[in-house]
């Protein structure tokens, strides 16, 4: 297992370090190429968010709607790191993580439901965390209704760099866990949990583990896309649609690999843009449709159709 | 205050109950969560509103022609659809992204179709003089409301436990091998069950804008989440859980906005967070899957 | 081996998308074009096309739309730094009321579109996203109605609020009346949202110091629309006067059920049947908001000295003829925000976003439109345009119409 | 009977809702024995298996392994100390490939478990070690099972319903398999319908009803047992 693992690494290390190389040079350039740098920041983000949903749905299977959950506790943590202990943003960067996996910690209580209970319940967690972030009692902490303002620590190029760094770490980190034993004892969890505990995986630990990487992915992210916006409401950073996205994004490219979720982002995300831009009012009606088609359809995502064949996917 | 927060609670935990139980019984039978069960609620609100305000037809005659209609539209939907989740890998979770998709379909067609305002029914409609109960008075629109969500109910209690289908029905939600085995029409029953919970859900709606005041297209998701509560909270498959369930929901709720009014938006994610904990089964029930 | 080809073959196609992706959305980093040769005035502003702002966002981009269609009839408007007419240019997105989306779109419109004047959506929440973005593009972001207290700051020149004040000086005129009255029993009912909350607090603050204490005060989420247990707490109070802070789906579920439970005040006050009478009498009939207190907005009121743009009677008129449409409030106010807009470039040396922004500041206090005198401080927040108090009075007919209680200032 | 068991199980209880699945069973197995569990459906053999592989907690009773009660172990942890299992209804992961499957227990081996090529070799699976899981039949499904279970290395090896499917060559060969595991001083309790099969592995059965253990000793002398002969014939 060890042993396969780490050939699996080393032949086809190529591929596997091209990607991250490829990201770091697209999304370092593309600022230059591109005026439209909130795009591309977003893309990056919804990236980083496709992956942590990958990390969690594409290797266990547990579908987390209320991943904005996890998102919007990071861009509060961001705020609060910056309004209540006044640290400079890429320290505050770090609450916002500590609290996304304080909270990861609290619900991992969840990973006990299995299918649509747990990714119902999730969405309830994210809801019941909106509710607490914006309630007028929590105003002196979280400003309540009102909404953060850390425009004194604004700074877009910092904050653009931070998620590009993040985009890579994320991305390494995905492509580490699909080719050692690890991943392989996530997929083993997901297709039997009882036969994995058979063959001697720590299944609650495993699980739990991955539950936090991707809590602090999500928080990672929403920390610093609070950071990028700088002036936010509750409802601005815990909005659904953040989570719905990035689920269709990592559904479309294919869960349980590395490409799948960069690929399901660059594609939908530039046509969420391209189509949003000229006439958005079918949009919502074609995303619709897609999803409906992609499950009758191609319910492993683009990637499938490479790995029916055989291929290896990143 | 509290008597009346009860009774109001009950009054409104009835139609919630109601509300929920296509979604129970879609679940129950096919396990498949409907995740675009609000909006057929929302659907059916906007049948009520329309026939009213285009036609001055009563929401109690809308109740029968959303029941028909919907009916119609879910059996058709059935067979392109859940014939081919039933037989994928991953049913369950397979089966909540297709409708959650669908319910984002139908959202953007509410757009498209009926606009962006919400829409609501005069509660007069429902008879204007309030109702004197305990030395208080309700609304005449709940009270008229809970008691058509009653019969509604108890309608769906015998159609599960005195008709043939019912009984199949109740054979598949035990499992769906056994009643396979055993030569019940498991794949007729399940299209019929499908068409009666949705068609359940747009009777719900012509009622929603008495209860919850308007609808507009995006109510659906947060009905969604309401009614998955109400399920969990009673118990899978059993019409009495979906009472029970919308009973403890309303009376939360009711409770709530009397004691702690700027929380009230967390009872039923609260409620469902403590059950699927500490009870998965539900109040009444038996048997949910654990990994 | 073919695997591995395969796999490179992936790499190469997402690279090629990202590539296209990005190449498709334009490749522009040149800088704005040079003023001199500029043929149109493009402004840029994002709408709310589904979502929970589009009730309030659409008719205010549809009255934005209008005055620009207005001013383009004539030859376009006069712009000082360039000596001449010049006719206008919308560039609109939908951000579908998702913030996120929106951030970009603002972005677009900056960056991409290069527009001359940054017109914000509906509302704070799509407000919020385009503050730090325009402040960083130093682009002045003509702000309709997004008030959130942190927005105006004094380091911050580029934003202006075209429209009615900052909602915590909404109650001002409510507070009066109040007092005035000598209602001393008072019931509080608010969302908890900034908009509502910060009414309540105001009035809370100001009652507070005329020795008044609300006999009920509470905050219910933003979401609520069953109002019956609500309204019996309130009724325990025995109040005089009722007063709803909410977002128009909450007045009208209020009022419904206010209606329903048969109770009576001696005066029942919400915000949204001032501005959008026609949202209440469509769905409960005109009765619902008979006897009503609310904030009456133009066009249920007129400003009498009107010196700049239409007055309401012929906003009214000219608006129906171009659309076809009844006026609400929030058309209005789109339109407002043209007219500030066209006297801005009226009165600009340069059409550079500081020069505009001093013109704003130059003319402010000068001008009164249909909406109301014009007036912001240092940091751009509107402190003119306030809201009377007034009573909604409708007939056997159908017929409303609303008296004014305070005088319009 | 000097020796000390390896695993004594002692007045499980297991009920479900109001039911007694397993009702005060007691039995015990030492090193390199073949302990055969029979009895009819519902009599609670694969409940037990179940308890003493921790797929359920029991609600009385207690399960000693060396000596020591692993109530509170988990199921990895289990199979970590030596306890491992094949299923009734087998359960590989499908979309992995046979070695795959063995591979990741091996990840966990113990001192003197088989290497992968070894249990591959071993249940035959060998040819179809490339072959993806799902594309085996049952009983090679089941057998995956086995050579998972011994790649980690088990000292207790629980074998739920191994022959049901297998034709006689296949079973005299398993059966020769099963008692050469033994042979390594491993204990093996085998749950089976097939009497037959039984009796070629051990001599010592223990015969379930109702959750409790009603006989103990050899198959023949089983098949005279009064209580037997009636809980088997109905009468």
């Amino acid at each position: 297992m060890l042993s396969s693992g780490r050939t699996h690494l080393r032949s086809h290390r190529g591929v596997n370090a091209l990607i991250p190389l490829l990201l770091l040079a697209a999304f370092s350039l593309a600022p230059l190429v591109y005026a439209n740098h909130a795009v591309i920041f977003q893309m990056m983000a919804f990236m980083v968010l496709a992956q942590g949903v990958n990390l969690l749905y594409g290797f266990t299977g547990y579908l987390p709607f209320g991943y904005v959950g996890f998102f919007g506790i990071g861009a509060y943590g961001m705020g609060i790191g910056i309004e209540l202990f006044h640290l400079p943003g890429l320290a505050a960067l770090l609450v916002g993580a500590l609290f996304a996996v304080v909270i990861a910690l609290i619900l991992s209580p969840l990973l006990r439901l299995s299918g649509a209970y747990f990714a119902i319940s999730s969405l309830a967690a994210s809801e019941v965390l909106y509710n607490i972030v914006a309630n007028p009692a929590l105003t002196h902490i979280t400003n309540g209704p009102y909404g953060e303002s850390l425009v004194q620590s604004y700074h877009p190029l910092t904050s653009y760099v931070a998620m590009v760094v993040l985009l890579v770490l994320t991305t390494v980190l995905v492509i580490v866990i699909k080719n050692t034993p690890f991943g392989r004892a996530l997929l083993a969890i997901r297709e039997d949990p009882v036969s994995a505990e058979m063959a001697g995986i720590a299944v609650v630990r495993t699980r739990t583990t991955v539950w936090i990487l991707s809590a602090l992915i999500g928080g990672l992210t929403g920390a610093i896309f609070g950071w990028h916006l700088s002036v936010f409401y509750p409802s601005t950073v815990f909005d659904l649609s953040i989570s719905i996205l990035a689920i269709v994004f990592t559904l479309f490219g294919g869960g349980g690999t590395a490409i799948g979720p960069i690929l399901g982002s660059v594609v939908l995300y530039g046509l969420y843009n391209a189509i949003g831009i000229s006439a958005p009012q079918y949009f919502e009606l074609i995303y619709g449709l897609l999803i409906v088609l992609l499950v009758l359809f191609l319910p492993g995502g683009v990637v499938s159709l490479l790995q029916r064949r055989g291929s290896y996917v990143p | 205050m509290l008597e009346y927060s009860i009774v109001a609670g009950i009054l409104f935990g009835v139609f919630f109950g109601f509300m929920a139980l296509g979604l129970n019984l879609i679940f129950g039978v096919m396990q498949v969560v409907n995740l675009a069960h609000g909006d057929f609620v929302v659907l059916g609100g906007y049948l009520a509103v329309i026939a009213y305000s285009a036609g001055h037809i009563n929401p109690v005659v809308s109740l029968v022609g959303a029941f028909v209609l919907f009916f119609v539209i879910a059996f058709a939907l059935y067979f392109p659809v859940i014939p081919r989740l039933t037989r994928s890998k991953d049913p369950e979770m397979l089966s909540l992204i297709l409708f959650f998709g669908l319910s984002q379909i139908i959202e953007a067609l509410d757009v498209i179709g009926f606009g962006n305002n919400p829409r609501s029914l005069p509660l007069a409609i429902m008879g204007a003089a309030p109702w004197h109960f305990l030395g208080q008075s309700y609304q005449m629109a709940w009270v008229i409301t809970a008691i058509v969500s009653l019969v509604m109910i108890g309608a769906t209690y015998l159609f599960l436990y005195y008709t043939r289908i019912g009984y199949a029905a109740r054979a598949i939600m035990g499992s769906r091998e056994e009643a396979a085995a055993s030569g019940l029409p498991v794949a007729q029953t399940s299209a019929i069950i499908f068409g009666v919970g949705i068609g359940l859900a747009a009777m719900a709606g012509v009622l929603s804008p008495f209860m919850i005041g308007s609808v507009d297209p995006s109510t659906g998701l947060g009905l969604t989440t309401i009614a998955f509560a109400i399920v969990v909270i009673g118990s899978l498959g059993n019409p009495l859980g979906s009472v029970l369930g919308g009973l403890v929901y309303g009376v939360s709720v009711m409770l709530m906005q009397t004691y702690f009014s700027s929380w009230s938006d967390l009872v039923p994610y609260l409620l469902l967070l403590i059950i699927v904990l500490a009870k998965p089964s539900g109040l009444l029930g038996k048997g949910v899957r654990n990994a | 081996m073919n695997s591995r080809k395969h796999s490179a073959m992936i790499v190469g196609l997402s690279a090629a998308m990202l590539a296209g992706t990005l190449a498709g959305c334009g490749t522009s980093t040149s800088a704005a074009p040079p003023t001199k040769n500029i043929s149109d005035i493009t402004i840029g502003t994002l709408y709310a096309g589904s979502g929970a702002y589009a009730t309030s966002s659409l008719p205010e981009y549809a009255g934005l739309k209008f005055w620009a269609s207005q001013a383009d009839k004539s030859g376009g408007v006069f712009v000082k730094a360039l000596n001449k007419k010049v006719p206008i240019k919308i560039v609109a997105y939908n951000d579908q009321s998702s913030a996120t989306t929106a951030t970009s779109l603002y972005s677009q419109l900056i960056s991409v579109n290069h527009v001359n004047v940054l017109v914000a959506d509906f509302g704070s929440v799509l407000t919020s996203v385009a503050v730090p973005v325009a402040e960083e593009n130093k682009m002045v972001l003509f702000d309709q109605s997004g008030t959130g207290t942190t927005f105006f700051t004094p380091n911050n020149p580029y934003i202006v609020l075209t429209s009615l004040p900052n909602s915590g000086l909404w109650p001002d005129s409510l507070a009066q009346y109040l007092i005035g009255q000598h209602y001393s029993r008072v019931a509080i009912l608010y969302d908890t949202n900034d908009f509502d909350q910060s009414q309540e607090q105001t009035l809370v603050s100001k009652l507070k110091a005329a020795g008044i204490t609300p006999v009920y005060n509470s905050g219910v989420p933003t979401s609520t629309s069953s109002y019956s247990v609500l309204l019996n707490n309130i009724s325990h109070a025995n109040p005089q006067a009722v007063i709803e802070f909410g977002y128009p789906n909450n007045d009208i579920s209020f009022l419904q059920a206010l209606k329903a439970s048969g109770a009576q005040y001696k005066m029942v006050f919400t915000v949204f049947p001032g501005q959008l009478p026609t949202l209440f009498t469509t769905s409960d009939g005109p009765s619902s908001i008979n006897n009503i207190y609310t904030y009456p907005a133009p066009p249920l009121i007129s400003h009498a000295h009107v010196n700049y743009g239409m007055n309401s009677s012929q906003f009214i008129a000219a608006y129906k003829k171009a659309t076809g449409q009844s006026t609400n409030f929030l058309n209005i106010a789109g339109y407002n925000t043209g007219l500030i807009i066209q006297k801005t470039l009226e009165t600009a040396n340069s059409l550079s976003q500081l020069s505009l922004r001093h013109a704003v500041s130059r003319f402010s206090g000068t001008i009164e439109t249909l909406d109301g005198k014009f007036q912001i401080n240092s940091e751009g927040a509107q402190t003119g345009e306030t809201l009377p108090v007034g009573k909604f009075t409708t007939n056997s007919a159908g017929k409303v119409s609303v008296d004014l209680l305070t005088p319009l200032s | 009977m000097s020796r000390e068991p390896l695993l004594s199980v002692e007045k499980i209880v297991k009920t479900f809702g109001g039911f007694h699945a397993l009702d005060g069973v007691t039995l015990s197995v030492e090193p390199g024995e073949i302990l055969g569990l029979v009895g009819p459906n519902g009599s609670g053999k694969t409940t037990l298996i179940n308890v003493i592989s921790g797929l359920y907690h029991p609600d009385g009773g207690r399960v000693l392994y060396r000596g020591r009660s692993i109530a509170s172990w988990p199921m990895h942890q289990r199979a970590r100390q030596g306890i491992n299992r094949t299923f009734q209804i087998p359960k590989p992961f499908k979309s992995l490939t046979v070695r795959e499957n063995v591979e990741l227990a091996y990840h966990f081996a113990r001192q003197g478990a088989m290497t992968v090529d070894n249990a591959l070799d071993f249940t035959g699976l060998a040819p179809s070690a490339d072959r993806p899981a799902q594309s085996l039949n049952s009983s090679q499904q089941k057998l995956l099972d086995l050579a998972r279970a011994l790649a980690i290395g088990p000292d207790l090896l629980l074998v739920d319903e191994l022959a049901a499917g297998l034709g006689p060559q296949e079973l005299h060969h398993i059966a020769d398999s099963l008692r050469s595991l033994a042979d390594r001083s491993m204990a093996l309790i085998v749950v089976e319908h097939h009497l037959g099969f039984v009796n070629q592995l051990t001599d010592r059965v223990i015969v379930m009803n109702a959750g409790k253990e009603i006989f103990e000793g050899s198959l023949t002398l089983a098949a005279e047992d009064a209580t037997v002969s009636a809980v088997y014939l109905g009468t």
